[in-house]
């Protein structure tokens, strides 16, 4: 039951964990902030990048392993340039407080990649927010108890808030991201 | 539950009352409590000072106002100066690129010699119905041209007349000062030089031709320059802070508004559409002389009645021809 | 009256019917004027207690507010829902008003009686009794999920309270050995006009819990609940508007008013107060009618109080408040009413008191002896009952009756 | 046996107790709860993608129609992510006059959000209108230093964008005189009344594992017994240097959080002392001058900063791409997370109690559709 600092997680995966990082992102520089231009993303990952599937175990592993029990937020982000959309999970630690611990997950935008185990049976908390990244980014969450629209009405086609939605036009009829 | 990161002093758990027993003295407490309040409330002076906790505290609004604390902002207005008529925005376009809703729109002048800009707007359409009041335009303007009203009473049945046009818009600088003496004292002076330096740049009527301020050749000025000696003394008469009046008796407020709404709608009645405007303008200027002390909330009322003419069709279609204009500037 | 105007020589027939027409009209007009004013009164001092003005634009002090909002109500769409059981909808607020404005005609306005009926105690409570159908017609032929709660509510909730209720009233039928509300009245004219039977224990317990259970049966705060408007919207009258909406409205503040004159005549002397008889003759009748609305609105102003403190019960907790509470005190209530009646009017049954304390007269309060006897013995049963009755229901005892938080959590607290 | 029936009944999004355009489907048998649905999204305007288009400074007063109770709340938020995401100083003074602020919204917010509970529980408003009294000589003395009541636009980049004044703080003192008669009085008025005390008790409980995995934050996790407070676990502005305590519940009911809102309102009065005491005279200025406001830039990467908002964690999230608008911005709302544990909360109790549970959780749809 200890605080982690940032990338410290990845370390102790690492060791821990062998088959949860995602191997994609592991020859990455810790921190690209300052090489890129205006207007260019940085995918950030000094931050634990996990396999989709293994989000579940890693989950358990911080929380019972570092008591991180607090799943406060979810964040979706589409980095459209990259072609892949960016799940950020936001754990807290009640009981010690301090800073966040962030797990990532980073799959294809495309229908067939862009799923991710649910976290809602353990933490009930997730439920509206997977929804509303499914909502919102077209997210598919397997094993979430009513994977619904939450804000857009059922019949609503594509997803609102990924990268390449038309932002103007009659934004009704579109269809993207299917 | 560890605590770690609190010291067992800061966390402190909420008295259930467990162990007391019910025989209804606390639904008579409350009863008691209660049966206080309307003693006081009937009985007692009304509140009328923020530490007051009893007595009644609303404050019957046609009649009684609060007065409005300088800060206050409701929608954005457009000044121009009194002696010269002479409008004080530049068309710098700074709070057309700011507004977060983006409903400002501005043309800047063009010198009909040359075919130069010119430091003037000649045309100038606000959404008033779109506006969210945030204030930004006034913040970001450098030459102090954009500012908050504080008249809020701008409900209508005709939704297109809150496309408000530069006409509508304009007021002097002597009615910003009454409803904001402090802050426009801050900046009057270099608002007043940059003026003076964007007027030598505008040839002819440029940037002094909207609204009837100088209709048939005779500048309102004339009008205006005794409210420029007066509205300092009716600036210094308003109470400063926002609610010094609450629950006081305004009756002097009151009828001096009275008298002011009567003559506005007098005006508005007895001009006909052409003529009324300029009354209705110079309302503001002939109470800030005749109830000088009083004036501070009685005079928006003015420049209101302008506010409150129906908007004619052809301002539709000019609000409608520079949407149309900027989206072929964006190239759509 | 009908007499006065037999001998101003009108047929008997005649004179009869216009003395019912002048006397219905007087009840239909004092109901509804009454009912006008008291929503006036109540949204008056409910924000003078929330440190607010209330209703004062419309006449003098804002007094012609309910005539502006009659008219406007009267003028509103009528609307029926589409699959509204048309005609049980549009009877459910007739029979509302009907029992209402019945029990008008047995209420002594101070000494003036439009019916002297010799059960005027039970004709009150049935027509009481007959909202509850009003409520479940309306409930039902809405066709609304809302307002069926709200009717099924509205009649578990009469249909309880109407127990306590009545079981209140009859320690009052047996100290005065009537049920006329006239010869009620008159039973409590002792001690110069106060010989109110709120003074003695058995009335106060009596007072209290036949206005608890009142307050149940006209709807009010903490028992508002078949019209919970945070709950149910607005229960069983959801779906109406307009003149229907008007009438069940009217026949709500109607049936309140009816309640305040009924305790005030019951607990509280009717127009009895020092200076009637005296007075005697119309002056006499003018200040008992003063003083029985007097007495009525202080009553309404405990409603208001009550309404603008506390927030109202669920409806388990309701139940058994009335079952669990209500119940067993009007019993207890009946029983010391009882030996209060023994003491003072049974001296054929126990001789040895009359040797002691001499024969009783019809006024009792000179039998001053046994007036003290019945009242310590009285006041000790009630009080006890009271005592041990909170006792049980407290919360540190129910842990103990109760086994689960969720079981407690039901219970009363 | 008797076979019942249950019932679907909607209750929204035109009912007079949901804070709003809010629907929650439930299943009924007789009075009593089996199943609970929320369904929303009415209100829901796309704030995100708005923060997306509009730059850093357009975005502040959109920020102000989140929780439209605490505006200067979700303004400190929002200065606070984006200040950290440029690297930008705060004066000192700034910091105290937005912690000010923030205890001034806790004050409005609970008075008013129990008074609503209250209401829904069929306390004719008493409560409720006690609560708007201070609500308002507060919201007057927001429309001073910001211009508006409710829609504050106070917090800029670096600061506030106007400083407080003697004629403010000399009212802050006498409202201060005010407040603790109200806080009497509004216990006095209900919080031993033995209907609110069968009406709250045992109502709603979520015991403390199940508000952790729930994610719930502020007065409905602290009711829980979690003594979690951002404003003590990862101090921000100034608040590590006054001593306040964090009230907990320990059974997680409804009367629980009541009591805990209440408490709060009282930790917050010393904090307003404290801050009071403190205050920074002027000359360090109440806003950097060297941030660009209009044109503000932040380096491409991500930020997450979060304040205790009166509903729980307010945190706002932003990823930059080195431009002058965000590429990515999230709220964490935190009425909308506190309302997944609502269904949990209501299963099994009736329908009265539904509306009061709802009240004590203290939505604002503004936050919730977002």
């Amino acid at each position: 039951m200890a605080l982690l600092a940032r990338g410290e997680l990845r370390s102790i995966l690492q060791t821990e964990l062998p088959n949860v990082l995602d191997s994609r992102w592991d020859t990455q520089a810790t921190d690209q902030a300052e090489a890129h231009g205006e207007g260019q993303t940085v995918l950030l990952d000094f931050d634990a990048v996990v396999k989709a599937e293994a989000i579940v175990e890693v989950a358990h592993f911080v929380r019972d392993k570092f008591g991180y029990d607090l799943l406060s937020n979810i964040t979706a982000v589409d980095y459209l340039n990259h072609g892949i959309i960016e799940l950020v999970y936001q754990f807290y630690n009640a009981a010690e407080a301090g800073p966040d611990l962030r797990v990532r997950v980073r799959i294809g935008r495309s229908p067939e990649e862009c799923i991710v185990p649910s976290l809602t049976p353990t933490w009930p908390g997730a439920d509206l927010q997977e929804r509303e990244a499914y909502d919102m980014y077209g997210v598919v969450f397997p094993g979430h108890p009513n994977l619904a629209r939450i804000y857009m009405w059922d019949e609503f086609k594509g997803f609102p808030m990924r990268k390449d939605f038309p932002k103007t036009g009659d934004k009704y009829t579109h269809v993207t991201g299917e | 539950m560890t605590l770690s990161h609190l010291a067992t002093e800061d966390v402190f758990v909420v008295e259930r009352n467990d162990a007391d027993f019910r025989a209804g003295q606390g639904m008579t407490k409350g009863l008691g409590i209660v049966f206080r309040k309307f003693r006081k409330a009937l009985f007692g002076k009304p509140n009328s000072d923020r530490a007051d906790t009893e007595g009644q505290f609303n404050v019957q609004y046609p009649e009684e106002r609060l007065a409005m604390p300088e800060a206050y902002r409701n929608m954005p207005i457009l000044l121009y100066d009194d002696a010269t008529g002479h409008e004080l925005c530049t068309s710098c376009f700074q709070c057309e690129r700011i507004c977060p809703p983006q409903v400002i729109h501005i043309t800047q002048a063009k010198d009909p010699a040359t075919g130069k800009p010119v430091p003037a707007a000649a045309k100038f359409v606000l959404e008033y119905d779109t506006c969210m009041s945030c204030g930004y335009c006034a913040e970001v303007c450098p030459f102090d041209a954009i500012k908050m009203d504080h008249d809020f009473e701008l409900s209508t049945a005709n939704h297109p007349e809150l496309d408000v046009d530069y006409n509508r818009l304009l007021r002097p600088v002597s009615y910003y000062e009454t409803i904001a003496p402090t802050m426009w004292s801050d900046v009057k002076e270099q608002a007043m030089k940059k003026l003076q330096n964007n007027i030598k740049r505008r040839p002819g009527d440029i940037g002094r031709d909207h609204g009837q301020k100088i209709k048939g050749g005779a500048p309102v000025a004339a009008a205006a320059t005794p409210a420029a000696g007066a509205a300092p003394a009716a600036g210094a008469a308003k109470p400063r802070g926002p609610v010094a009046a609450i629950g006081k008796n305004m009756s002097e407020d009151k009828t001096a508004k009275l008298l002011a709404i009567r003559a506005a709608n007098a005006a508005k009645r007895g001009g006909g559409a052409a003529d009324a405007a300029p009354v209705a303008q110079a309302a503001p200027v002939a109470e800030a002389v005749a109830a000088a002390p009083a004036a501070a909330s009685a005079a928006p009322t003015g420049p209101v009645a302008a506010i409150g003419q129906n908007m004619s069709e052809d301002k539709r279609a000019k609000l409608e021809a520079i949407r149309a204009a900027k989206r072929a500037e964006r190239g759509e | 009256m009908a007499d006065a105007l037999t001998q101003l020589g009108f047929a008997s027939w005649l004179s009869v019917l216009i003395a019912s027409i002048i006397k219905v009209t007087l009840i239909l007009v004092g109901g509804s004027v009454g009912m006008m004013f008291l929503t006036w009164y109540e949204r008056r001092s409910i924000s003078y207690m929330q440190d607010r003005r209330g209703p004062n634009r419309v006449g003098p002090q804002g007094l012609l507010q309910p005539i502006s909002e009659a008219i406007k109500t009267m003028t509103k769409e009528d609307a029926t829902p589409r699959d509204a059981d048309k005609i049980v909808h549009f009877l459910a607020p007739v029979v509302m008003l009907g029992a209402t404005v019945l029990s008008f005609a047995v209420i002594p306005w101070g000494r003036m009686f439009p019916v002297d009926l010799n059960a005027a105690v039970l004709f009150v409570i049935a027509t009481g009794g007959l909202h509850s159908i009003g409520m479940m017609m309306a409930g039902w032929g809405s066709n609304n999920k809302f307002a069926l709660l709200g009717g099924m509510r509205g009649v578990a909730q009469l249909i309880s309270y109407e127990i306590p209720q009545v079981m209140a009233i009859i320690p009052v039928v047996l100290m005065t050995g009537s049920m006329s509300l006239q010869k009620i009245v008159e039973a409590q004219n002792d001690f110069a006009g106060l010989g109110w039977y709120v003074f003695s224990p058995v009335g106060l317990l009596g007072f209290a819990l036949f206005f608890t259970a009142s307050l149940a049966e006209g709807e009010r705060t903490p028992f508002d609940i078949p019209e919970a408007d945070s709950e149910i919207i607005a229960g069983y009258m959801t779906e109406y508007s307009g003149m229907k909406f008007a009438v069940f409205y009217l026949s709500n503040y109607m049936s309140n008013l009816a309640v305040c004159f009924v305790t005030a005549t019951l607990y509280l002397g009717g127009g009895n107060g020092p200076g009637v008889d005296a007075l005697g003759g119309i002056a006499g009748g003018l200040l008992s009618l003063v003083y029985f609305l007097l007495k009525s609105f202080a009553l309404f102003f405990v409603m208001v109080l009550i309404r603008a403190t506390v927030p109202r019960l669920r409806v388990d907790q309701l139940m058994s408040f009335a079952w669990k509470f209500l119940l067993p005190l009007v019993l207890v209530n009946i029983l010391s009413a009882s030996f209060w009646v023994a003491l003072l009017r049974w001296d054929q049954q126990w001789p040895q008191l009359t040797e002691w304390f001499g024969a009783p007269s019809t006024a009792d309060a000179t039998n001053w002896g046994r007036l003290a006897i019945a009242i310590v013995l009285t006041l000790l049963i009630n009080a006890g009952a009271v005592a041990l009755i909170m006792r049980l229901t407290n919360r540190n005892v129910q842990k103990h009756l109760y086994t689960t938080d969720e079981e407690l959590a039901l219970g009363l607290s | 046996m008797l076979k019942t029936e249950e019932l679907q009944i909607n209750i929204g999004p035109q009912h007079p107790s949901t804070h709003g355009v809010f629907r929650m489907l439930v299943t009924v048998d007789g009075e009593t709860l089996v199943d609970l649905k929320p369904v929303f999204g009415y209100l829901h305007r796309n704030h995100e993608q708005l923060g997306e288009v509009n730059t850093y400074l357009q975005n502040m007063p959109f920020t102000d129609r989140l929780d439209y109770f605490n505006s200067m709340v979700n303004n400190h938020a929002y200065a606070r992510t984006i200040e950290t995401l440029a690297g930008v100083e705060v004066p000192e003074r700034a910091q105290y006059i937005r912690v000010i602020m923030d205890e001034l919204s806790r004050i409005l917010n609970h008075a008013t959000a129990m008074g609503f509970m209250l209401g829904d529980m069929g306390a004719w408003q008493t409560a409720l209108l006690w609560g708007m009294r201070e609500r308002e000589k507060i919201l007057d003395m927001f429309e001073y230093v910001s211009g508006a009541r409710m829609m504050c636009n106070y917090c800029r980049f670096g600061g506030v964008v106007r400083d407080i004044d003697d004629w403010f703080i000399t009212e802050l003192k006498k409202l201060m005189q005010g407040l603790p008669h109200y806080f009497d009085d509004f216990e006095g008025l209900l919080l031993n009344s033995e209907i609110l005390l069968a009406r709250a008790r045992n109502i709603g409980v979520l015991p403390k594992d199940l508000a952790l995995a729930y994610s719930v934050t502020g007065p409905v996790l602290r009711g829980s017994g979690v003594a979690y407070d951002i404003r003590k676990a990862e101090p921000y502005a100034v608040y590590d240097r006054f001593k306040f305590k964090v009230p907990v519940g320990t059974v997680g009911d409804v009367y629980d959080r009541f009591l805990v809102r209440i408490a709060e309102m009282r930790e917050s009065y010393k904090i307003l002392e404290q801050a009071l005491e403190q205050l920074p005279d002027a000359t360090g200025g109440f806003i950097n001058p060297k941030v660009k406001q209009q044109s503000l830039k932040a380096p491409a990467g991500e930020a997450y900063a979060r304040v205790e908002s009166p509903k729980g964690e307010l945190g706002f999230y932003v990823v930059s791409d080195g431009t002058g608008s965000a590429y990515r911005y999230k709220v964490r709302a935190p009425s909308f997370i506190n309302l997944s544990a609502l269904a949990d909360m209501c299963k099994g109790y009736t329908i009265a109690d539904v509306v009061v549970i709802l009240g004590s959780i203290d939505i604002v749809m503004g936050e919730v559709d977002r």
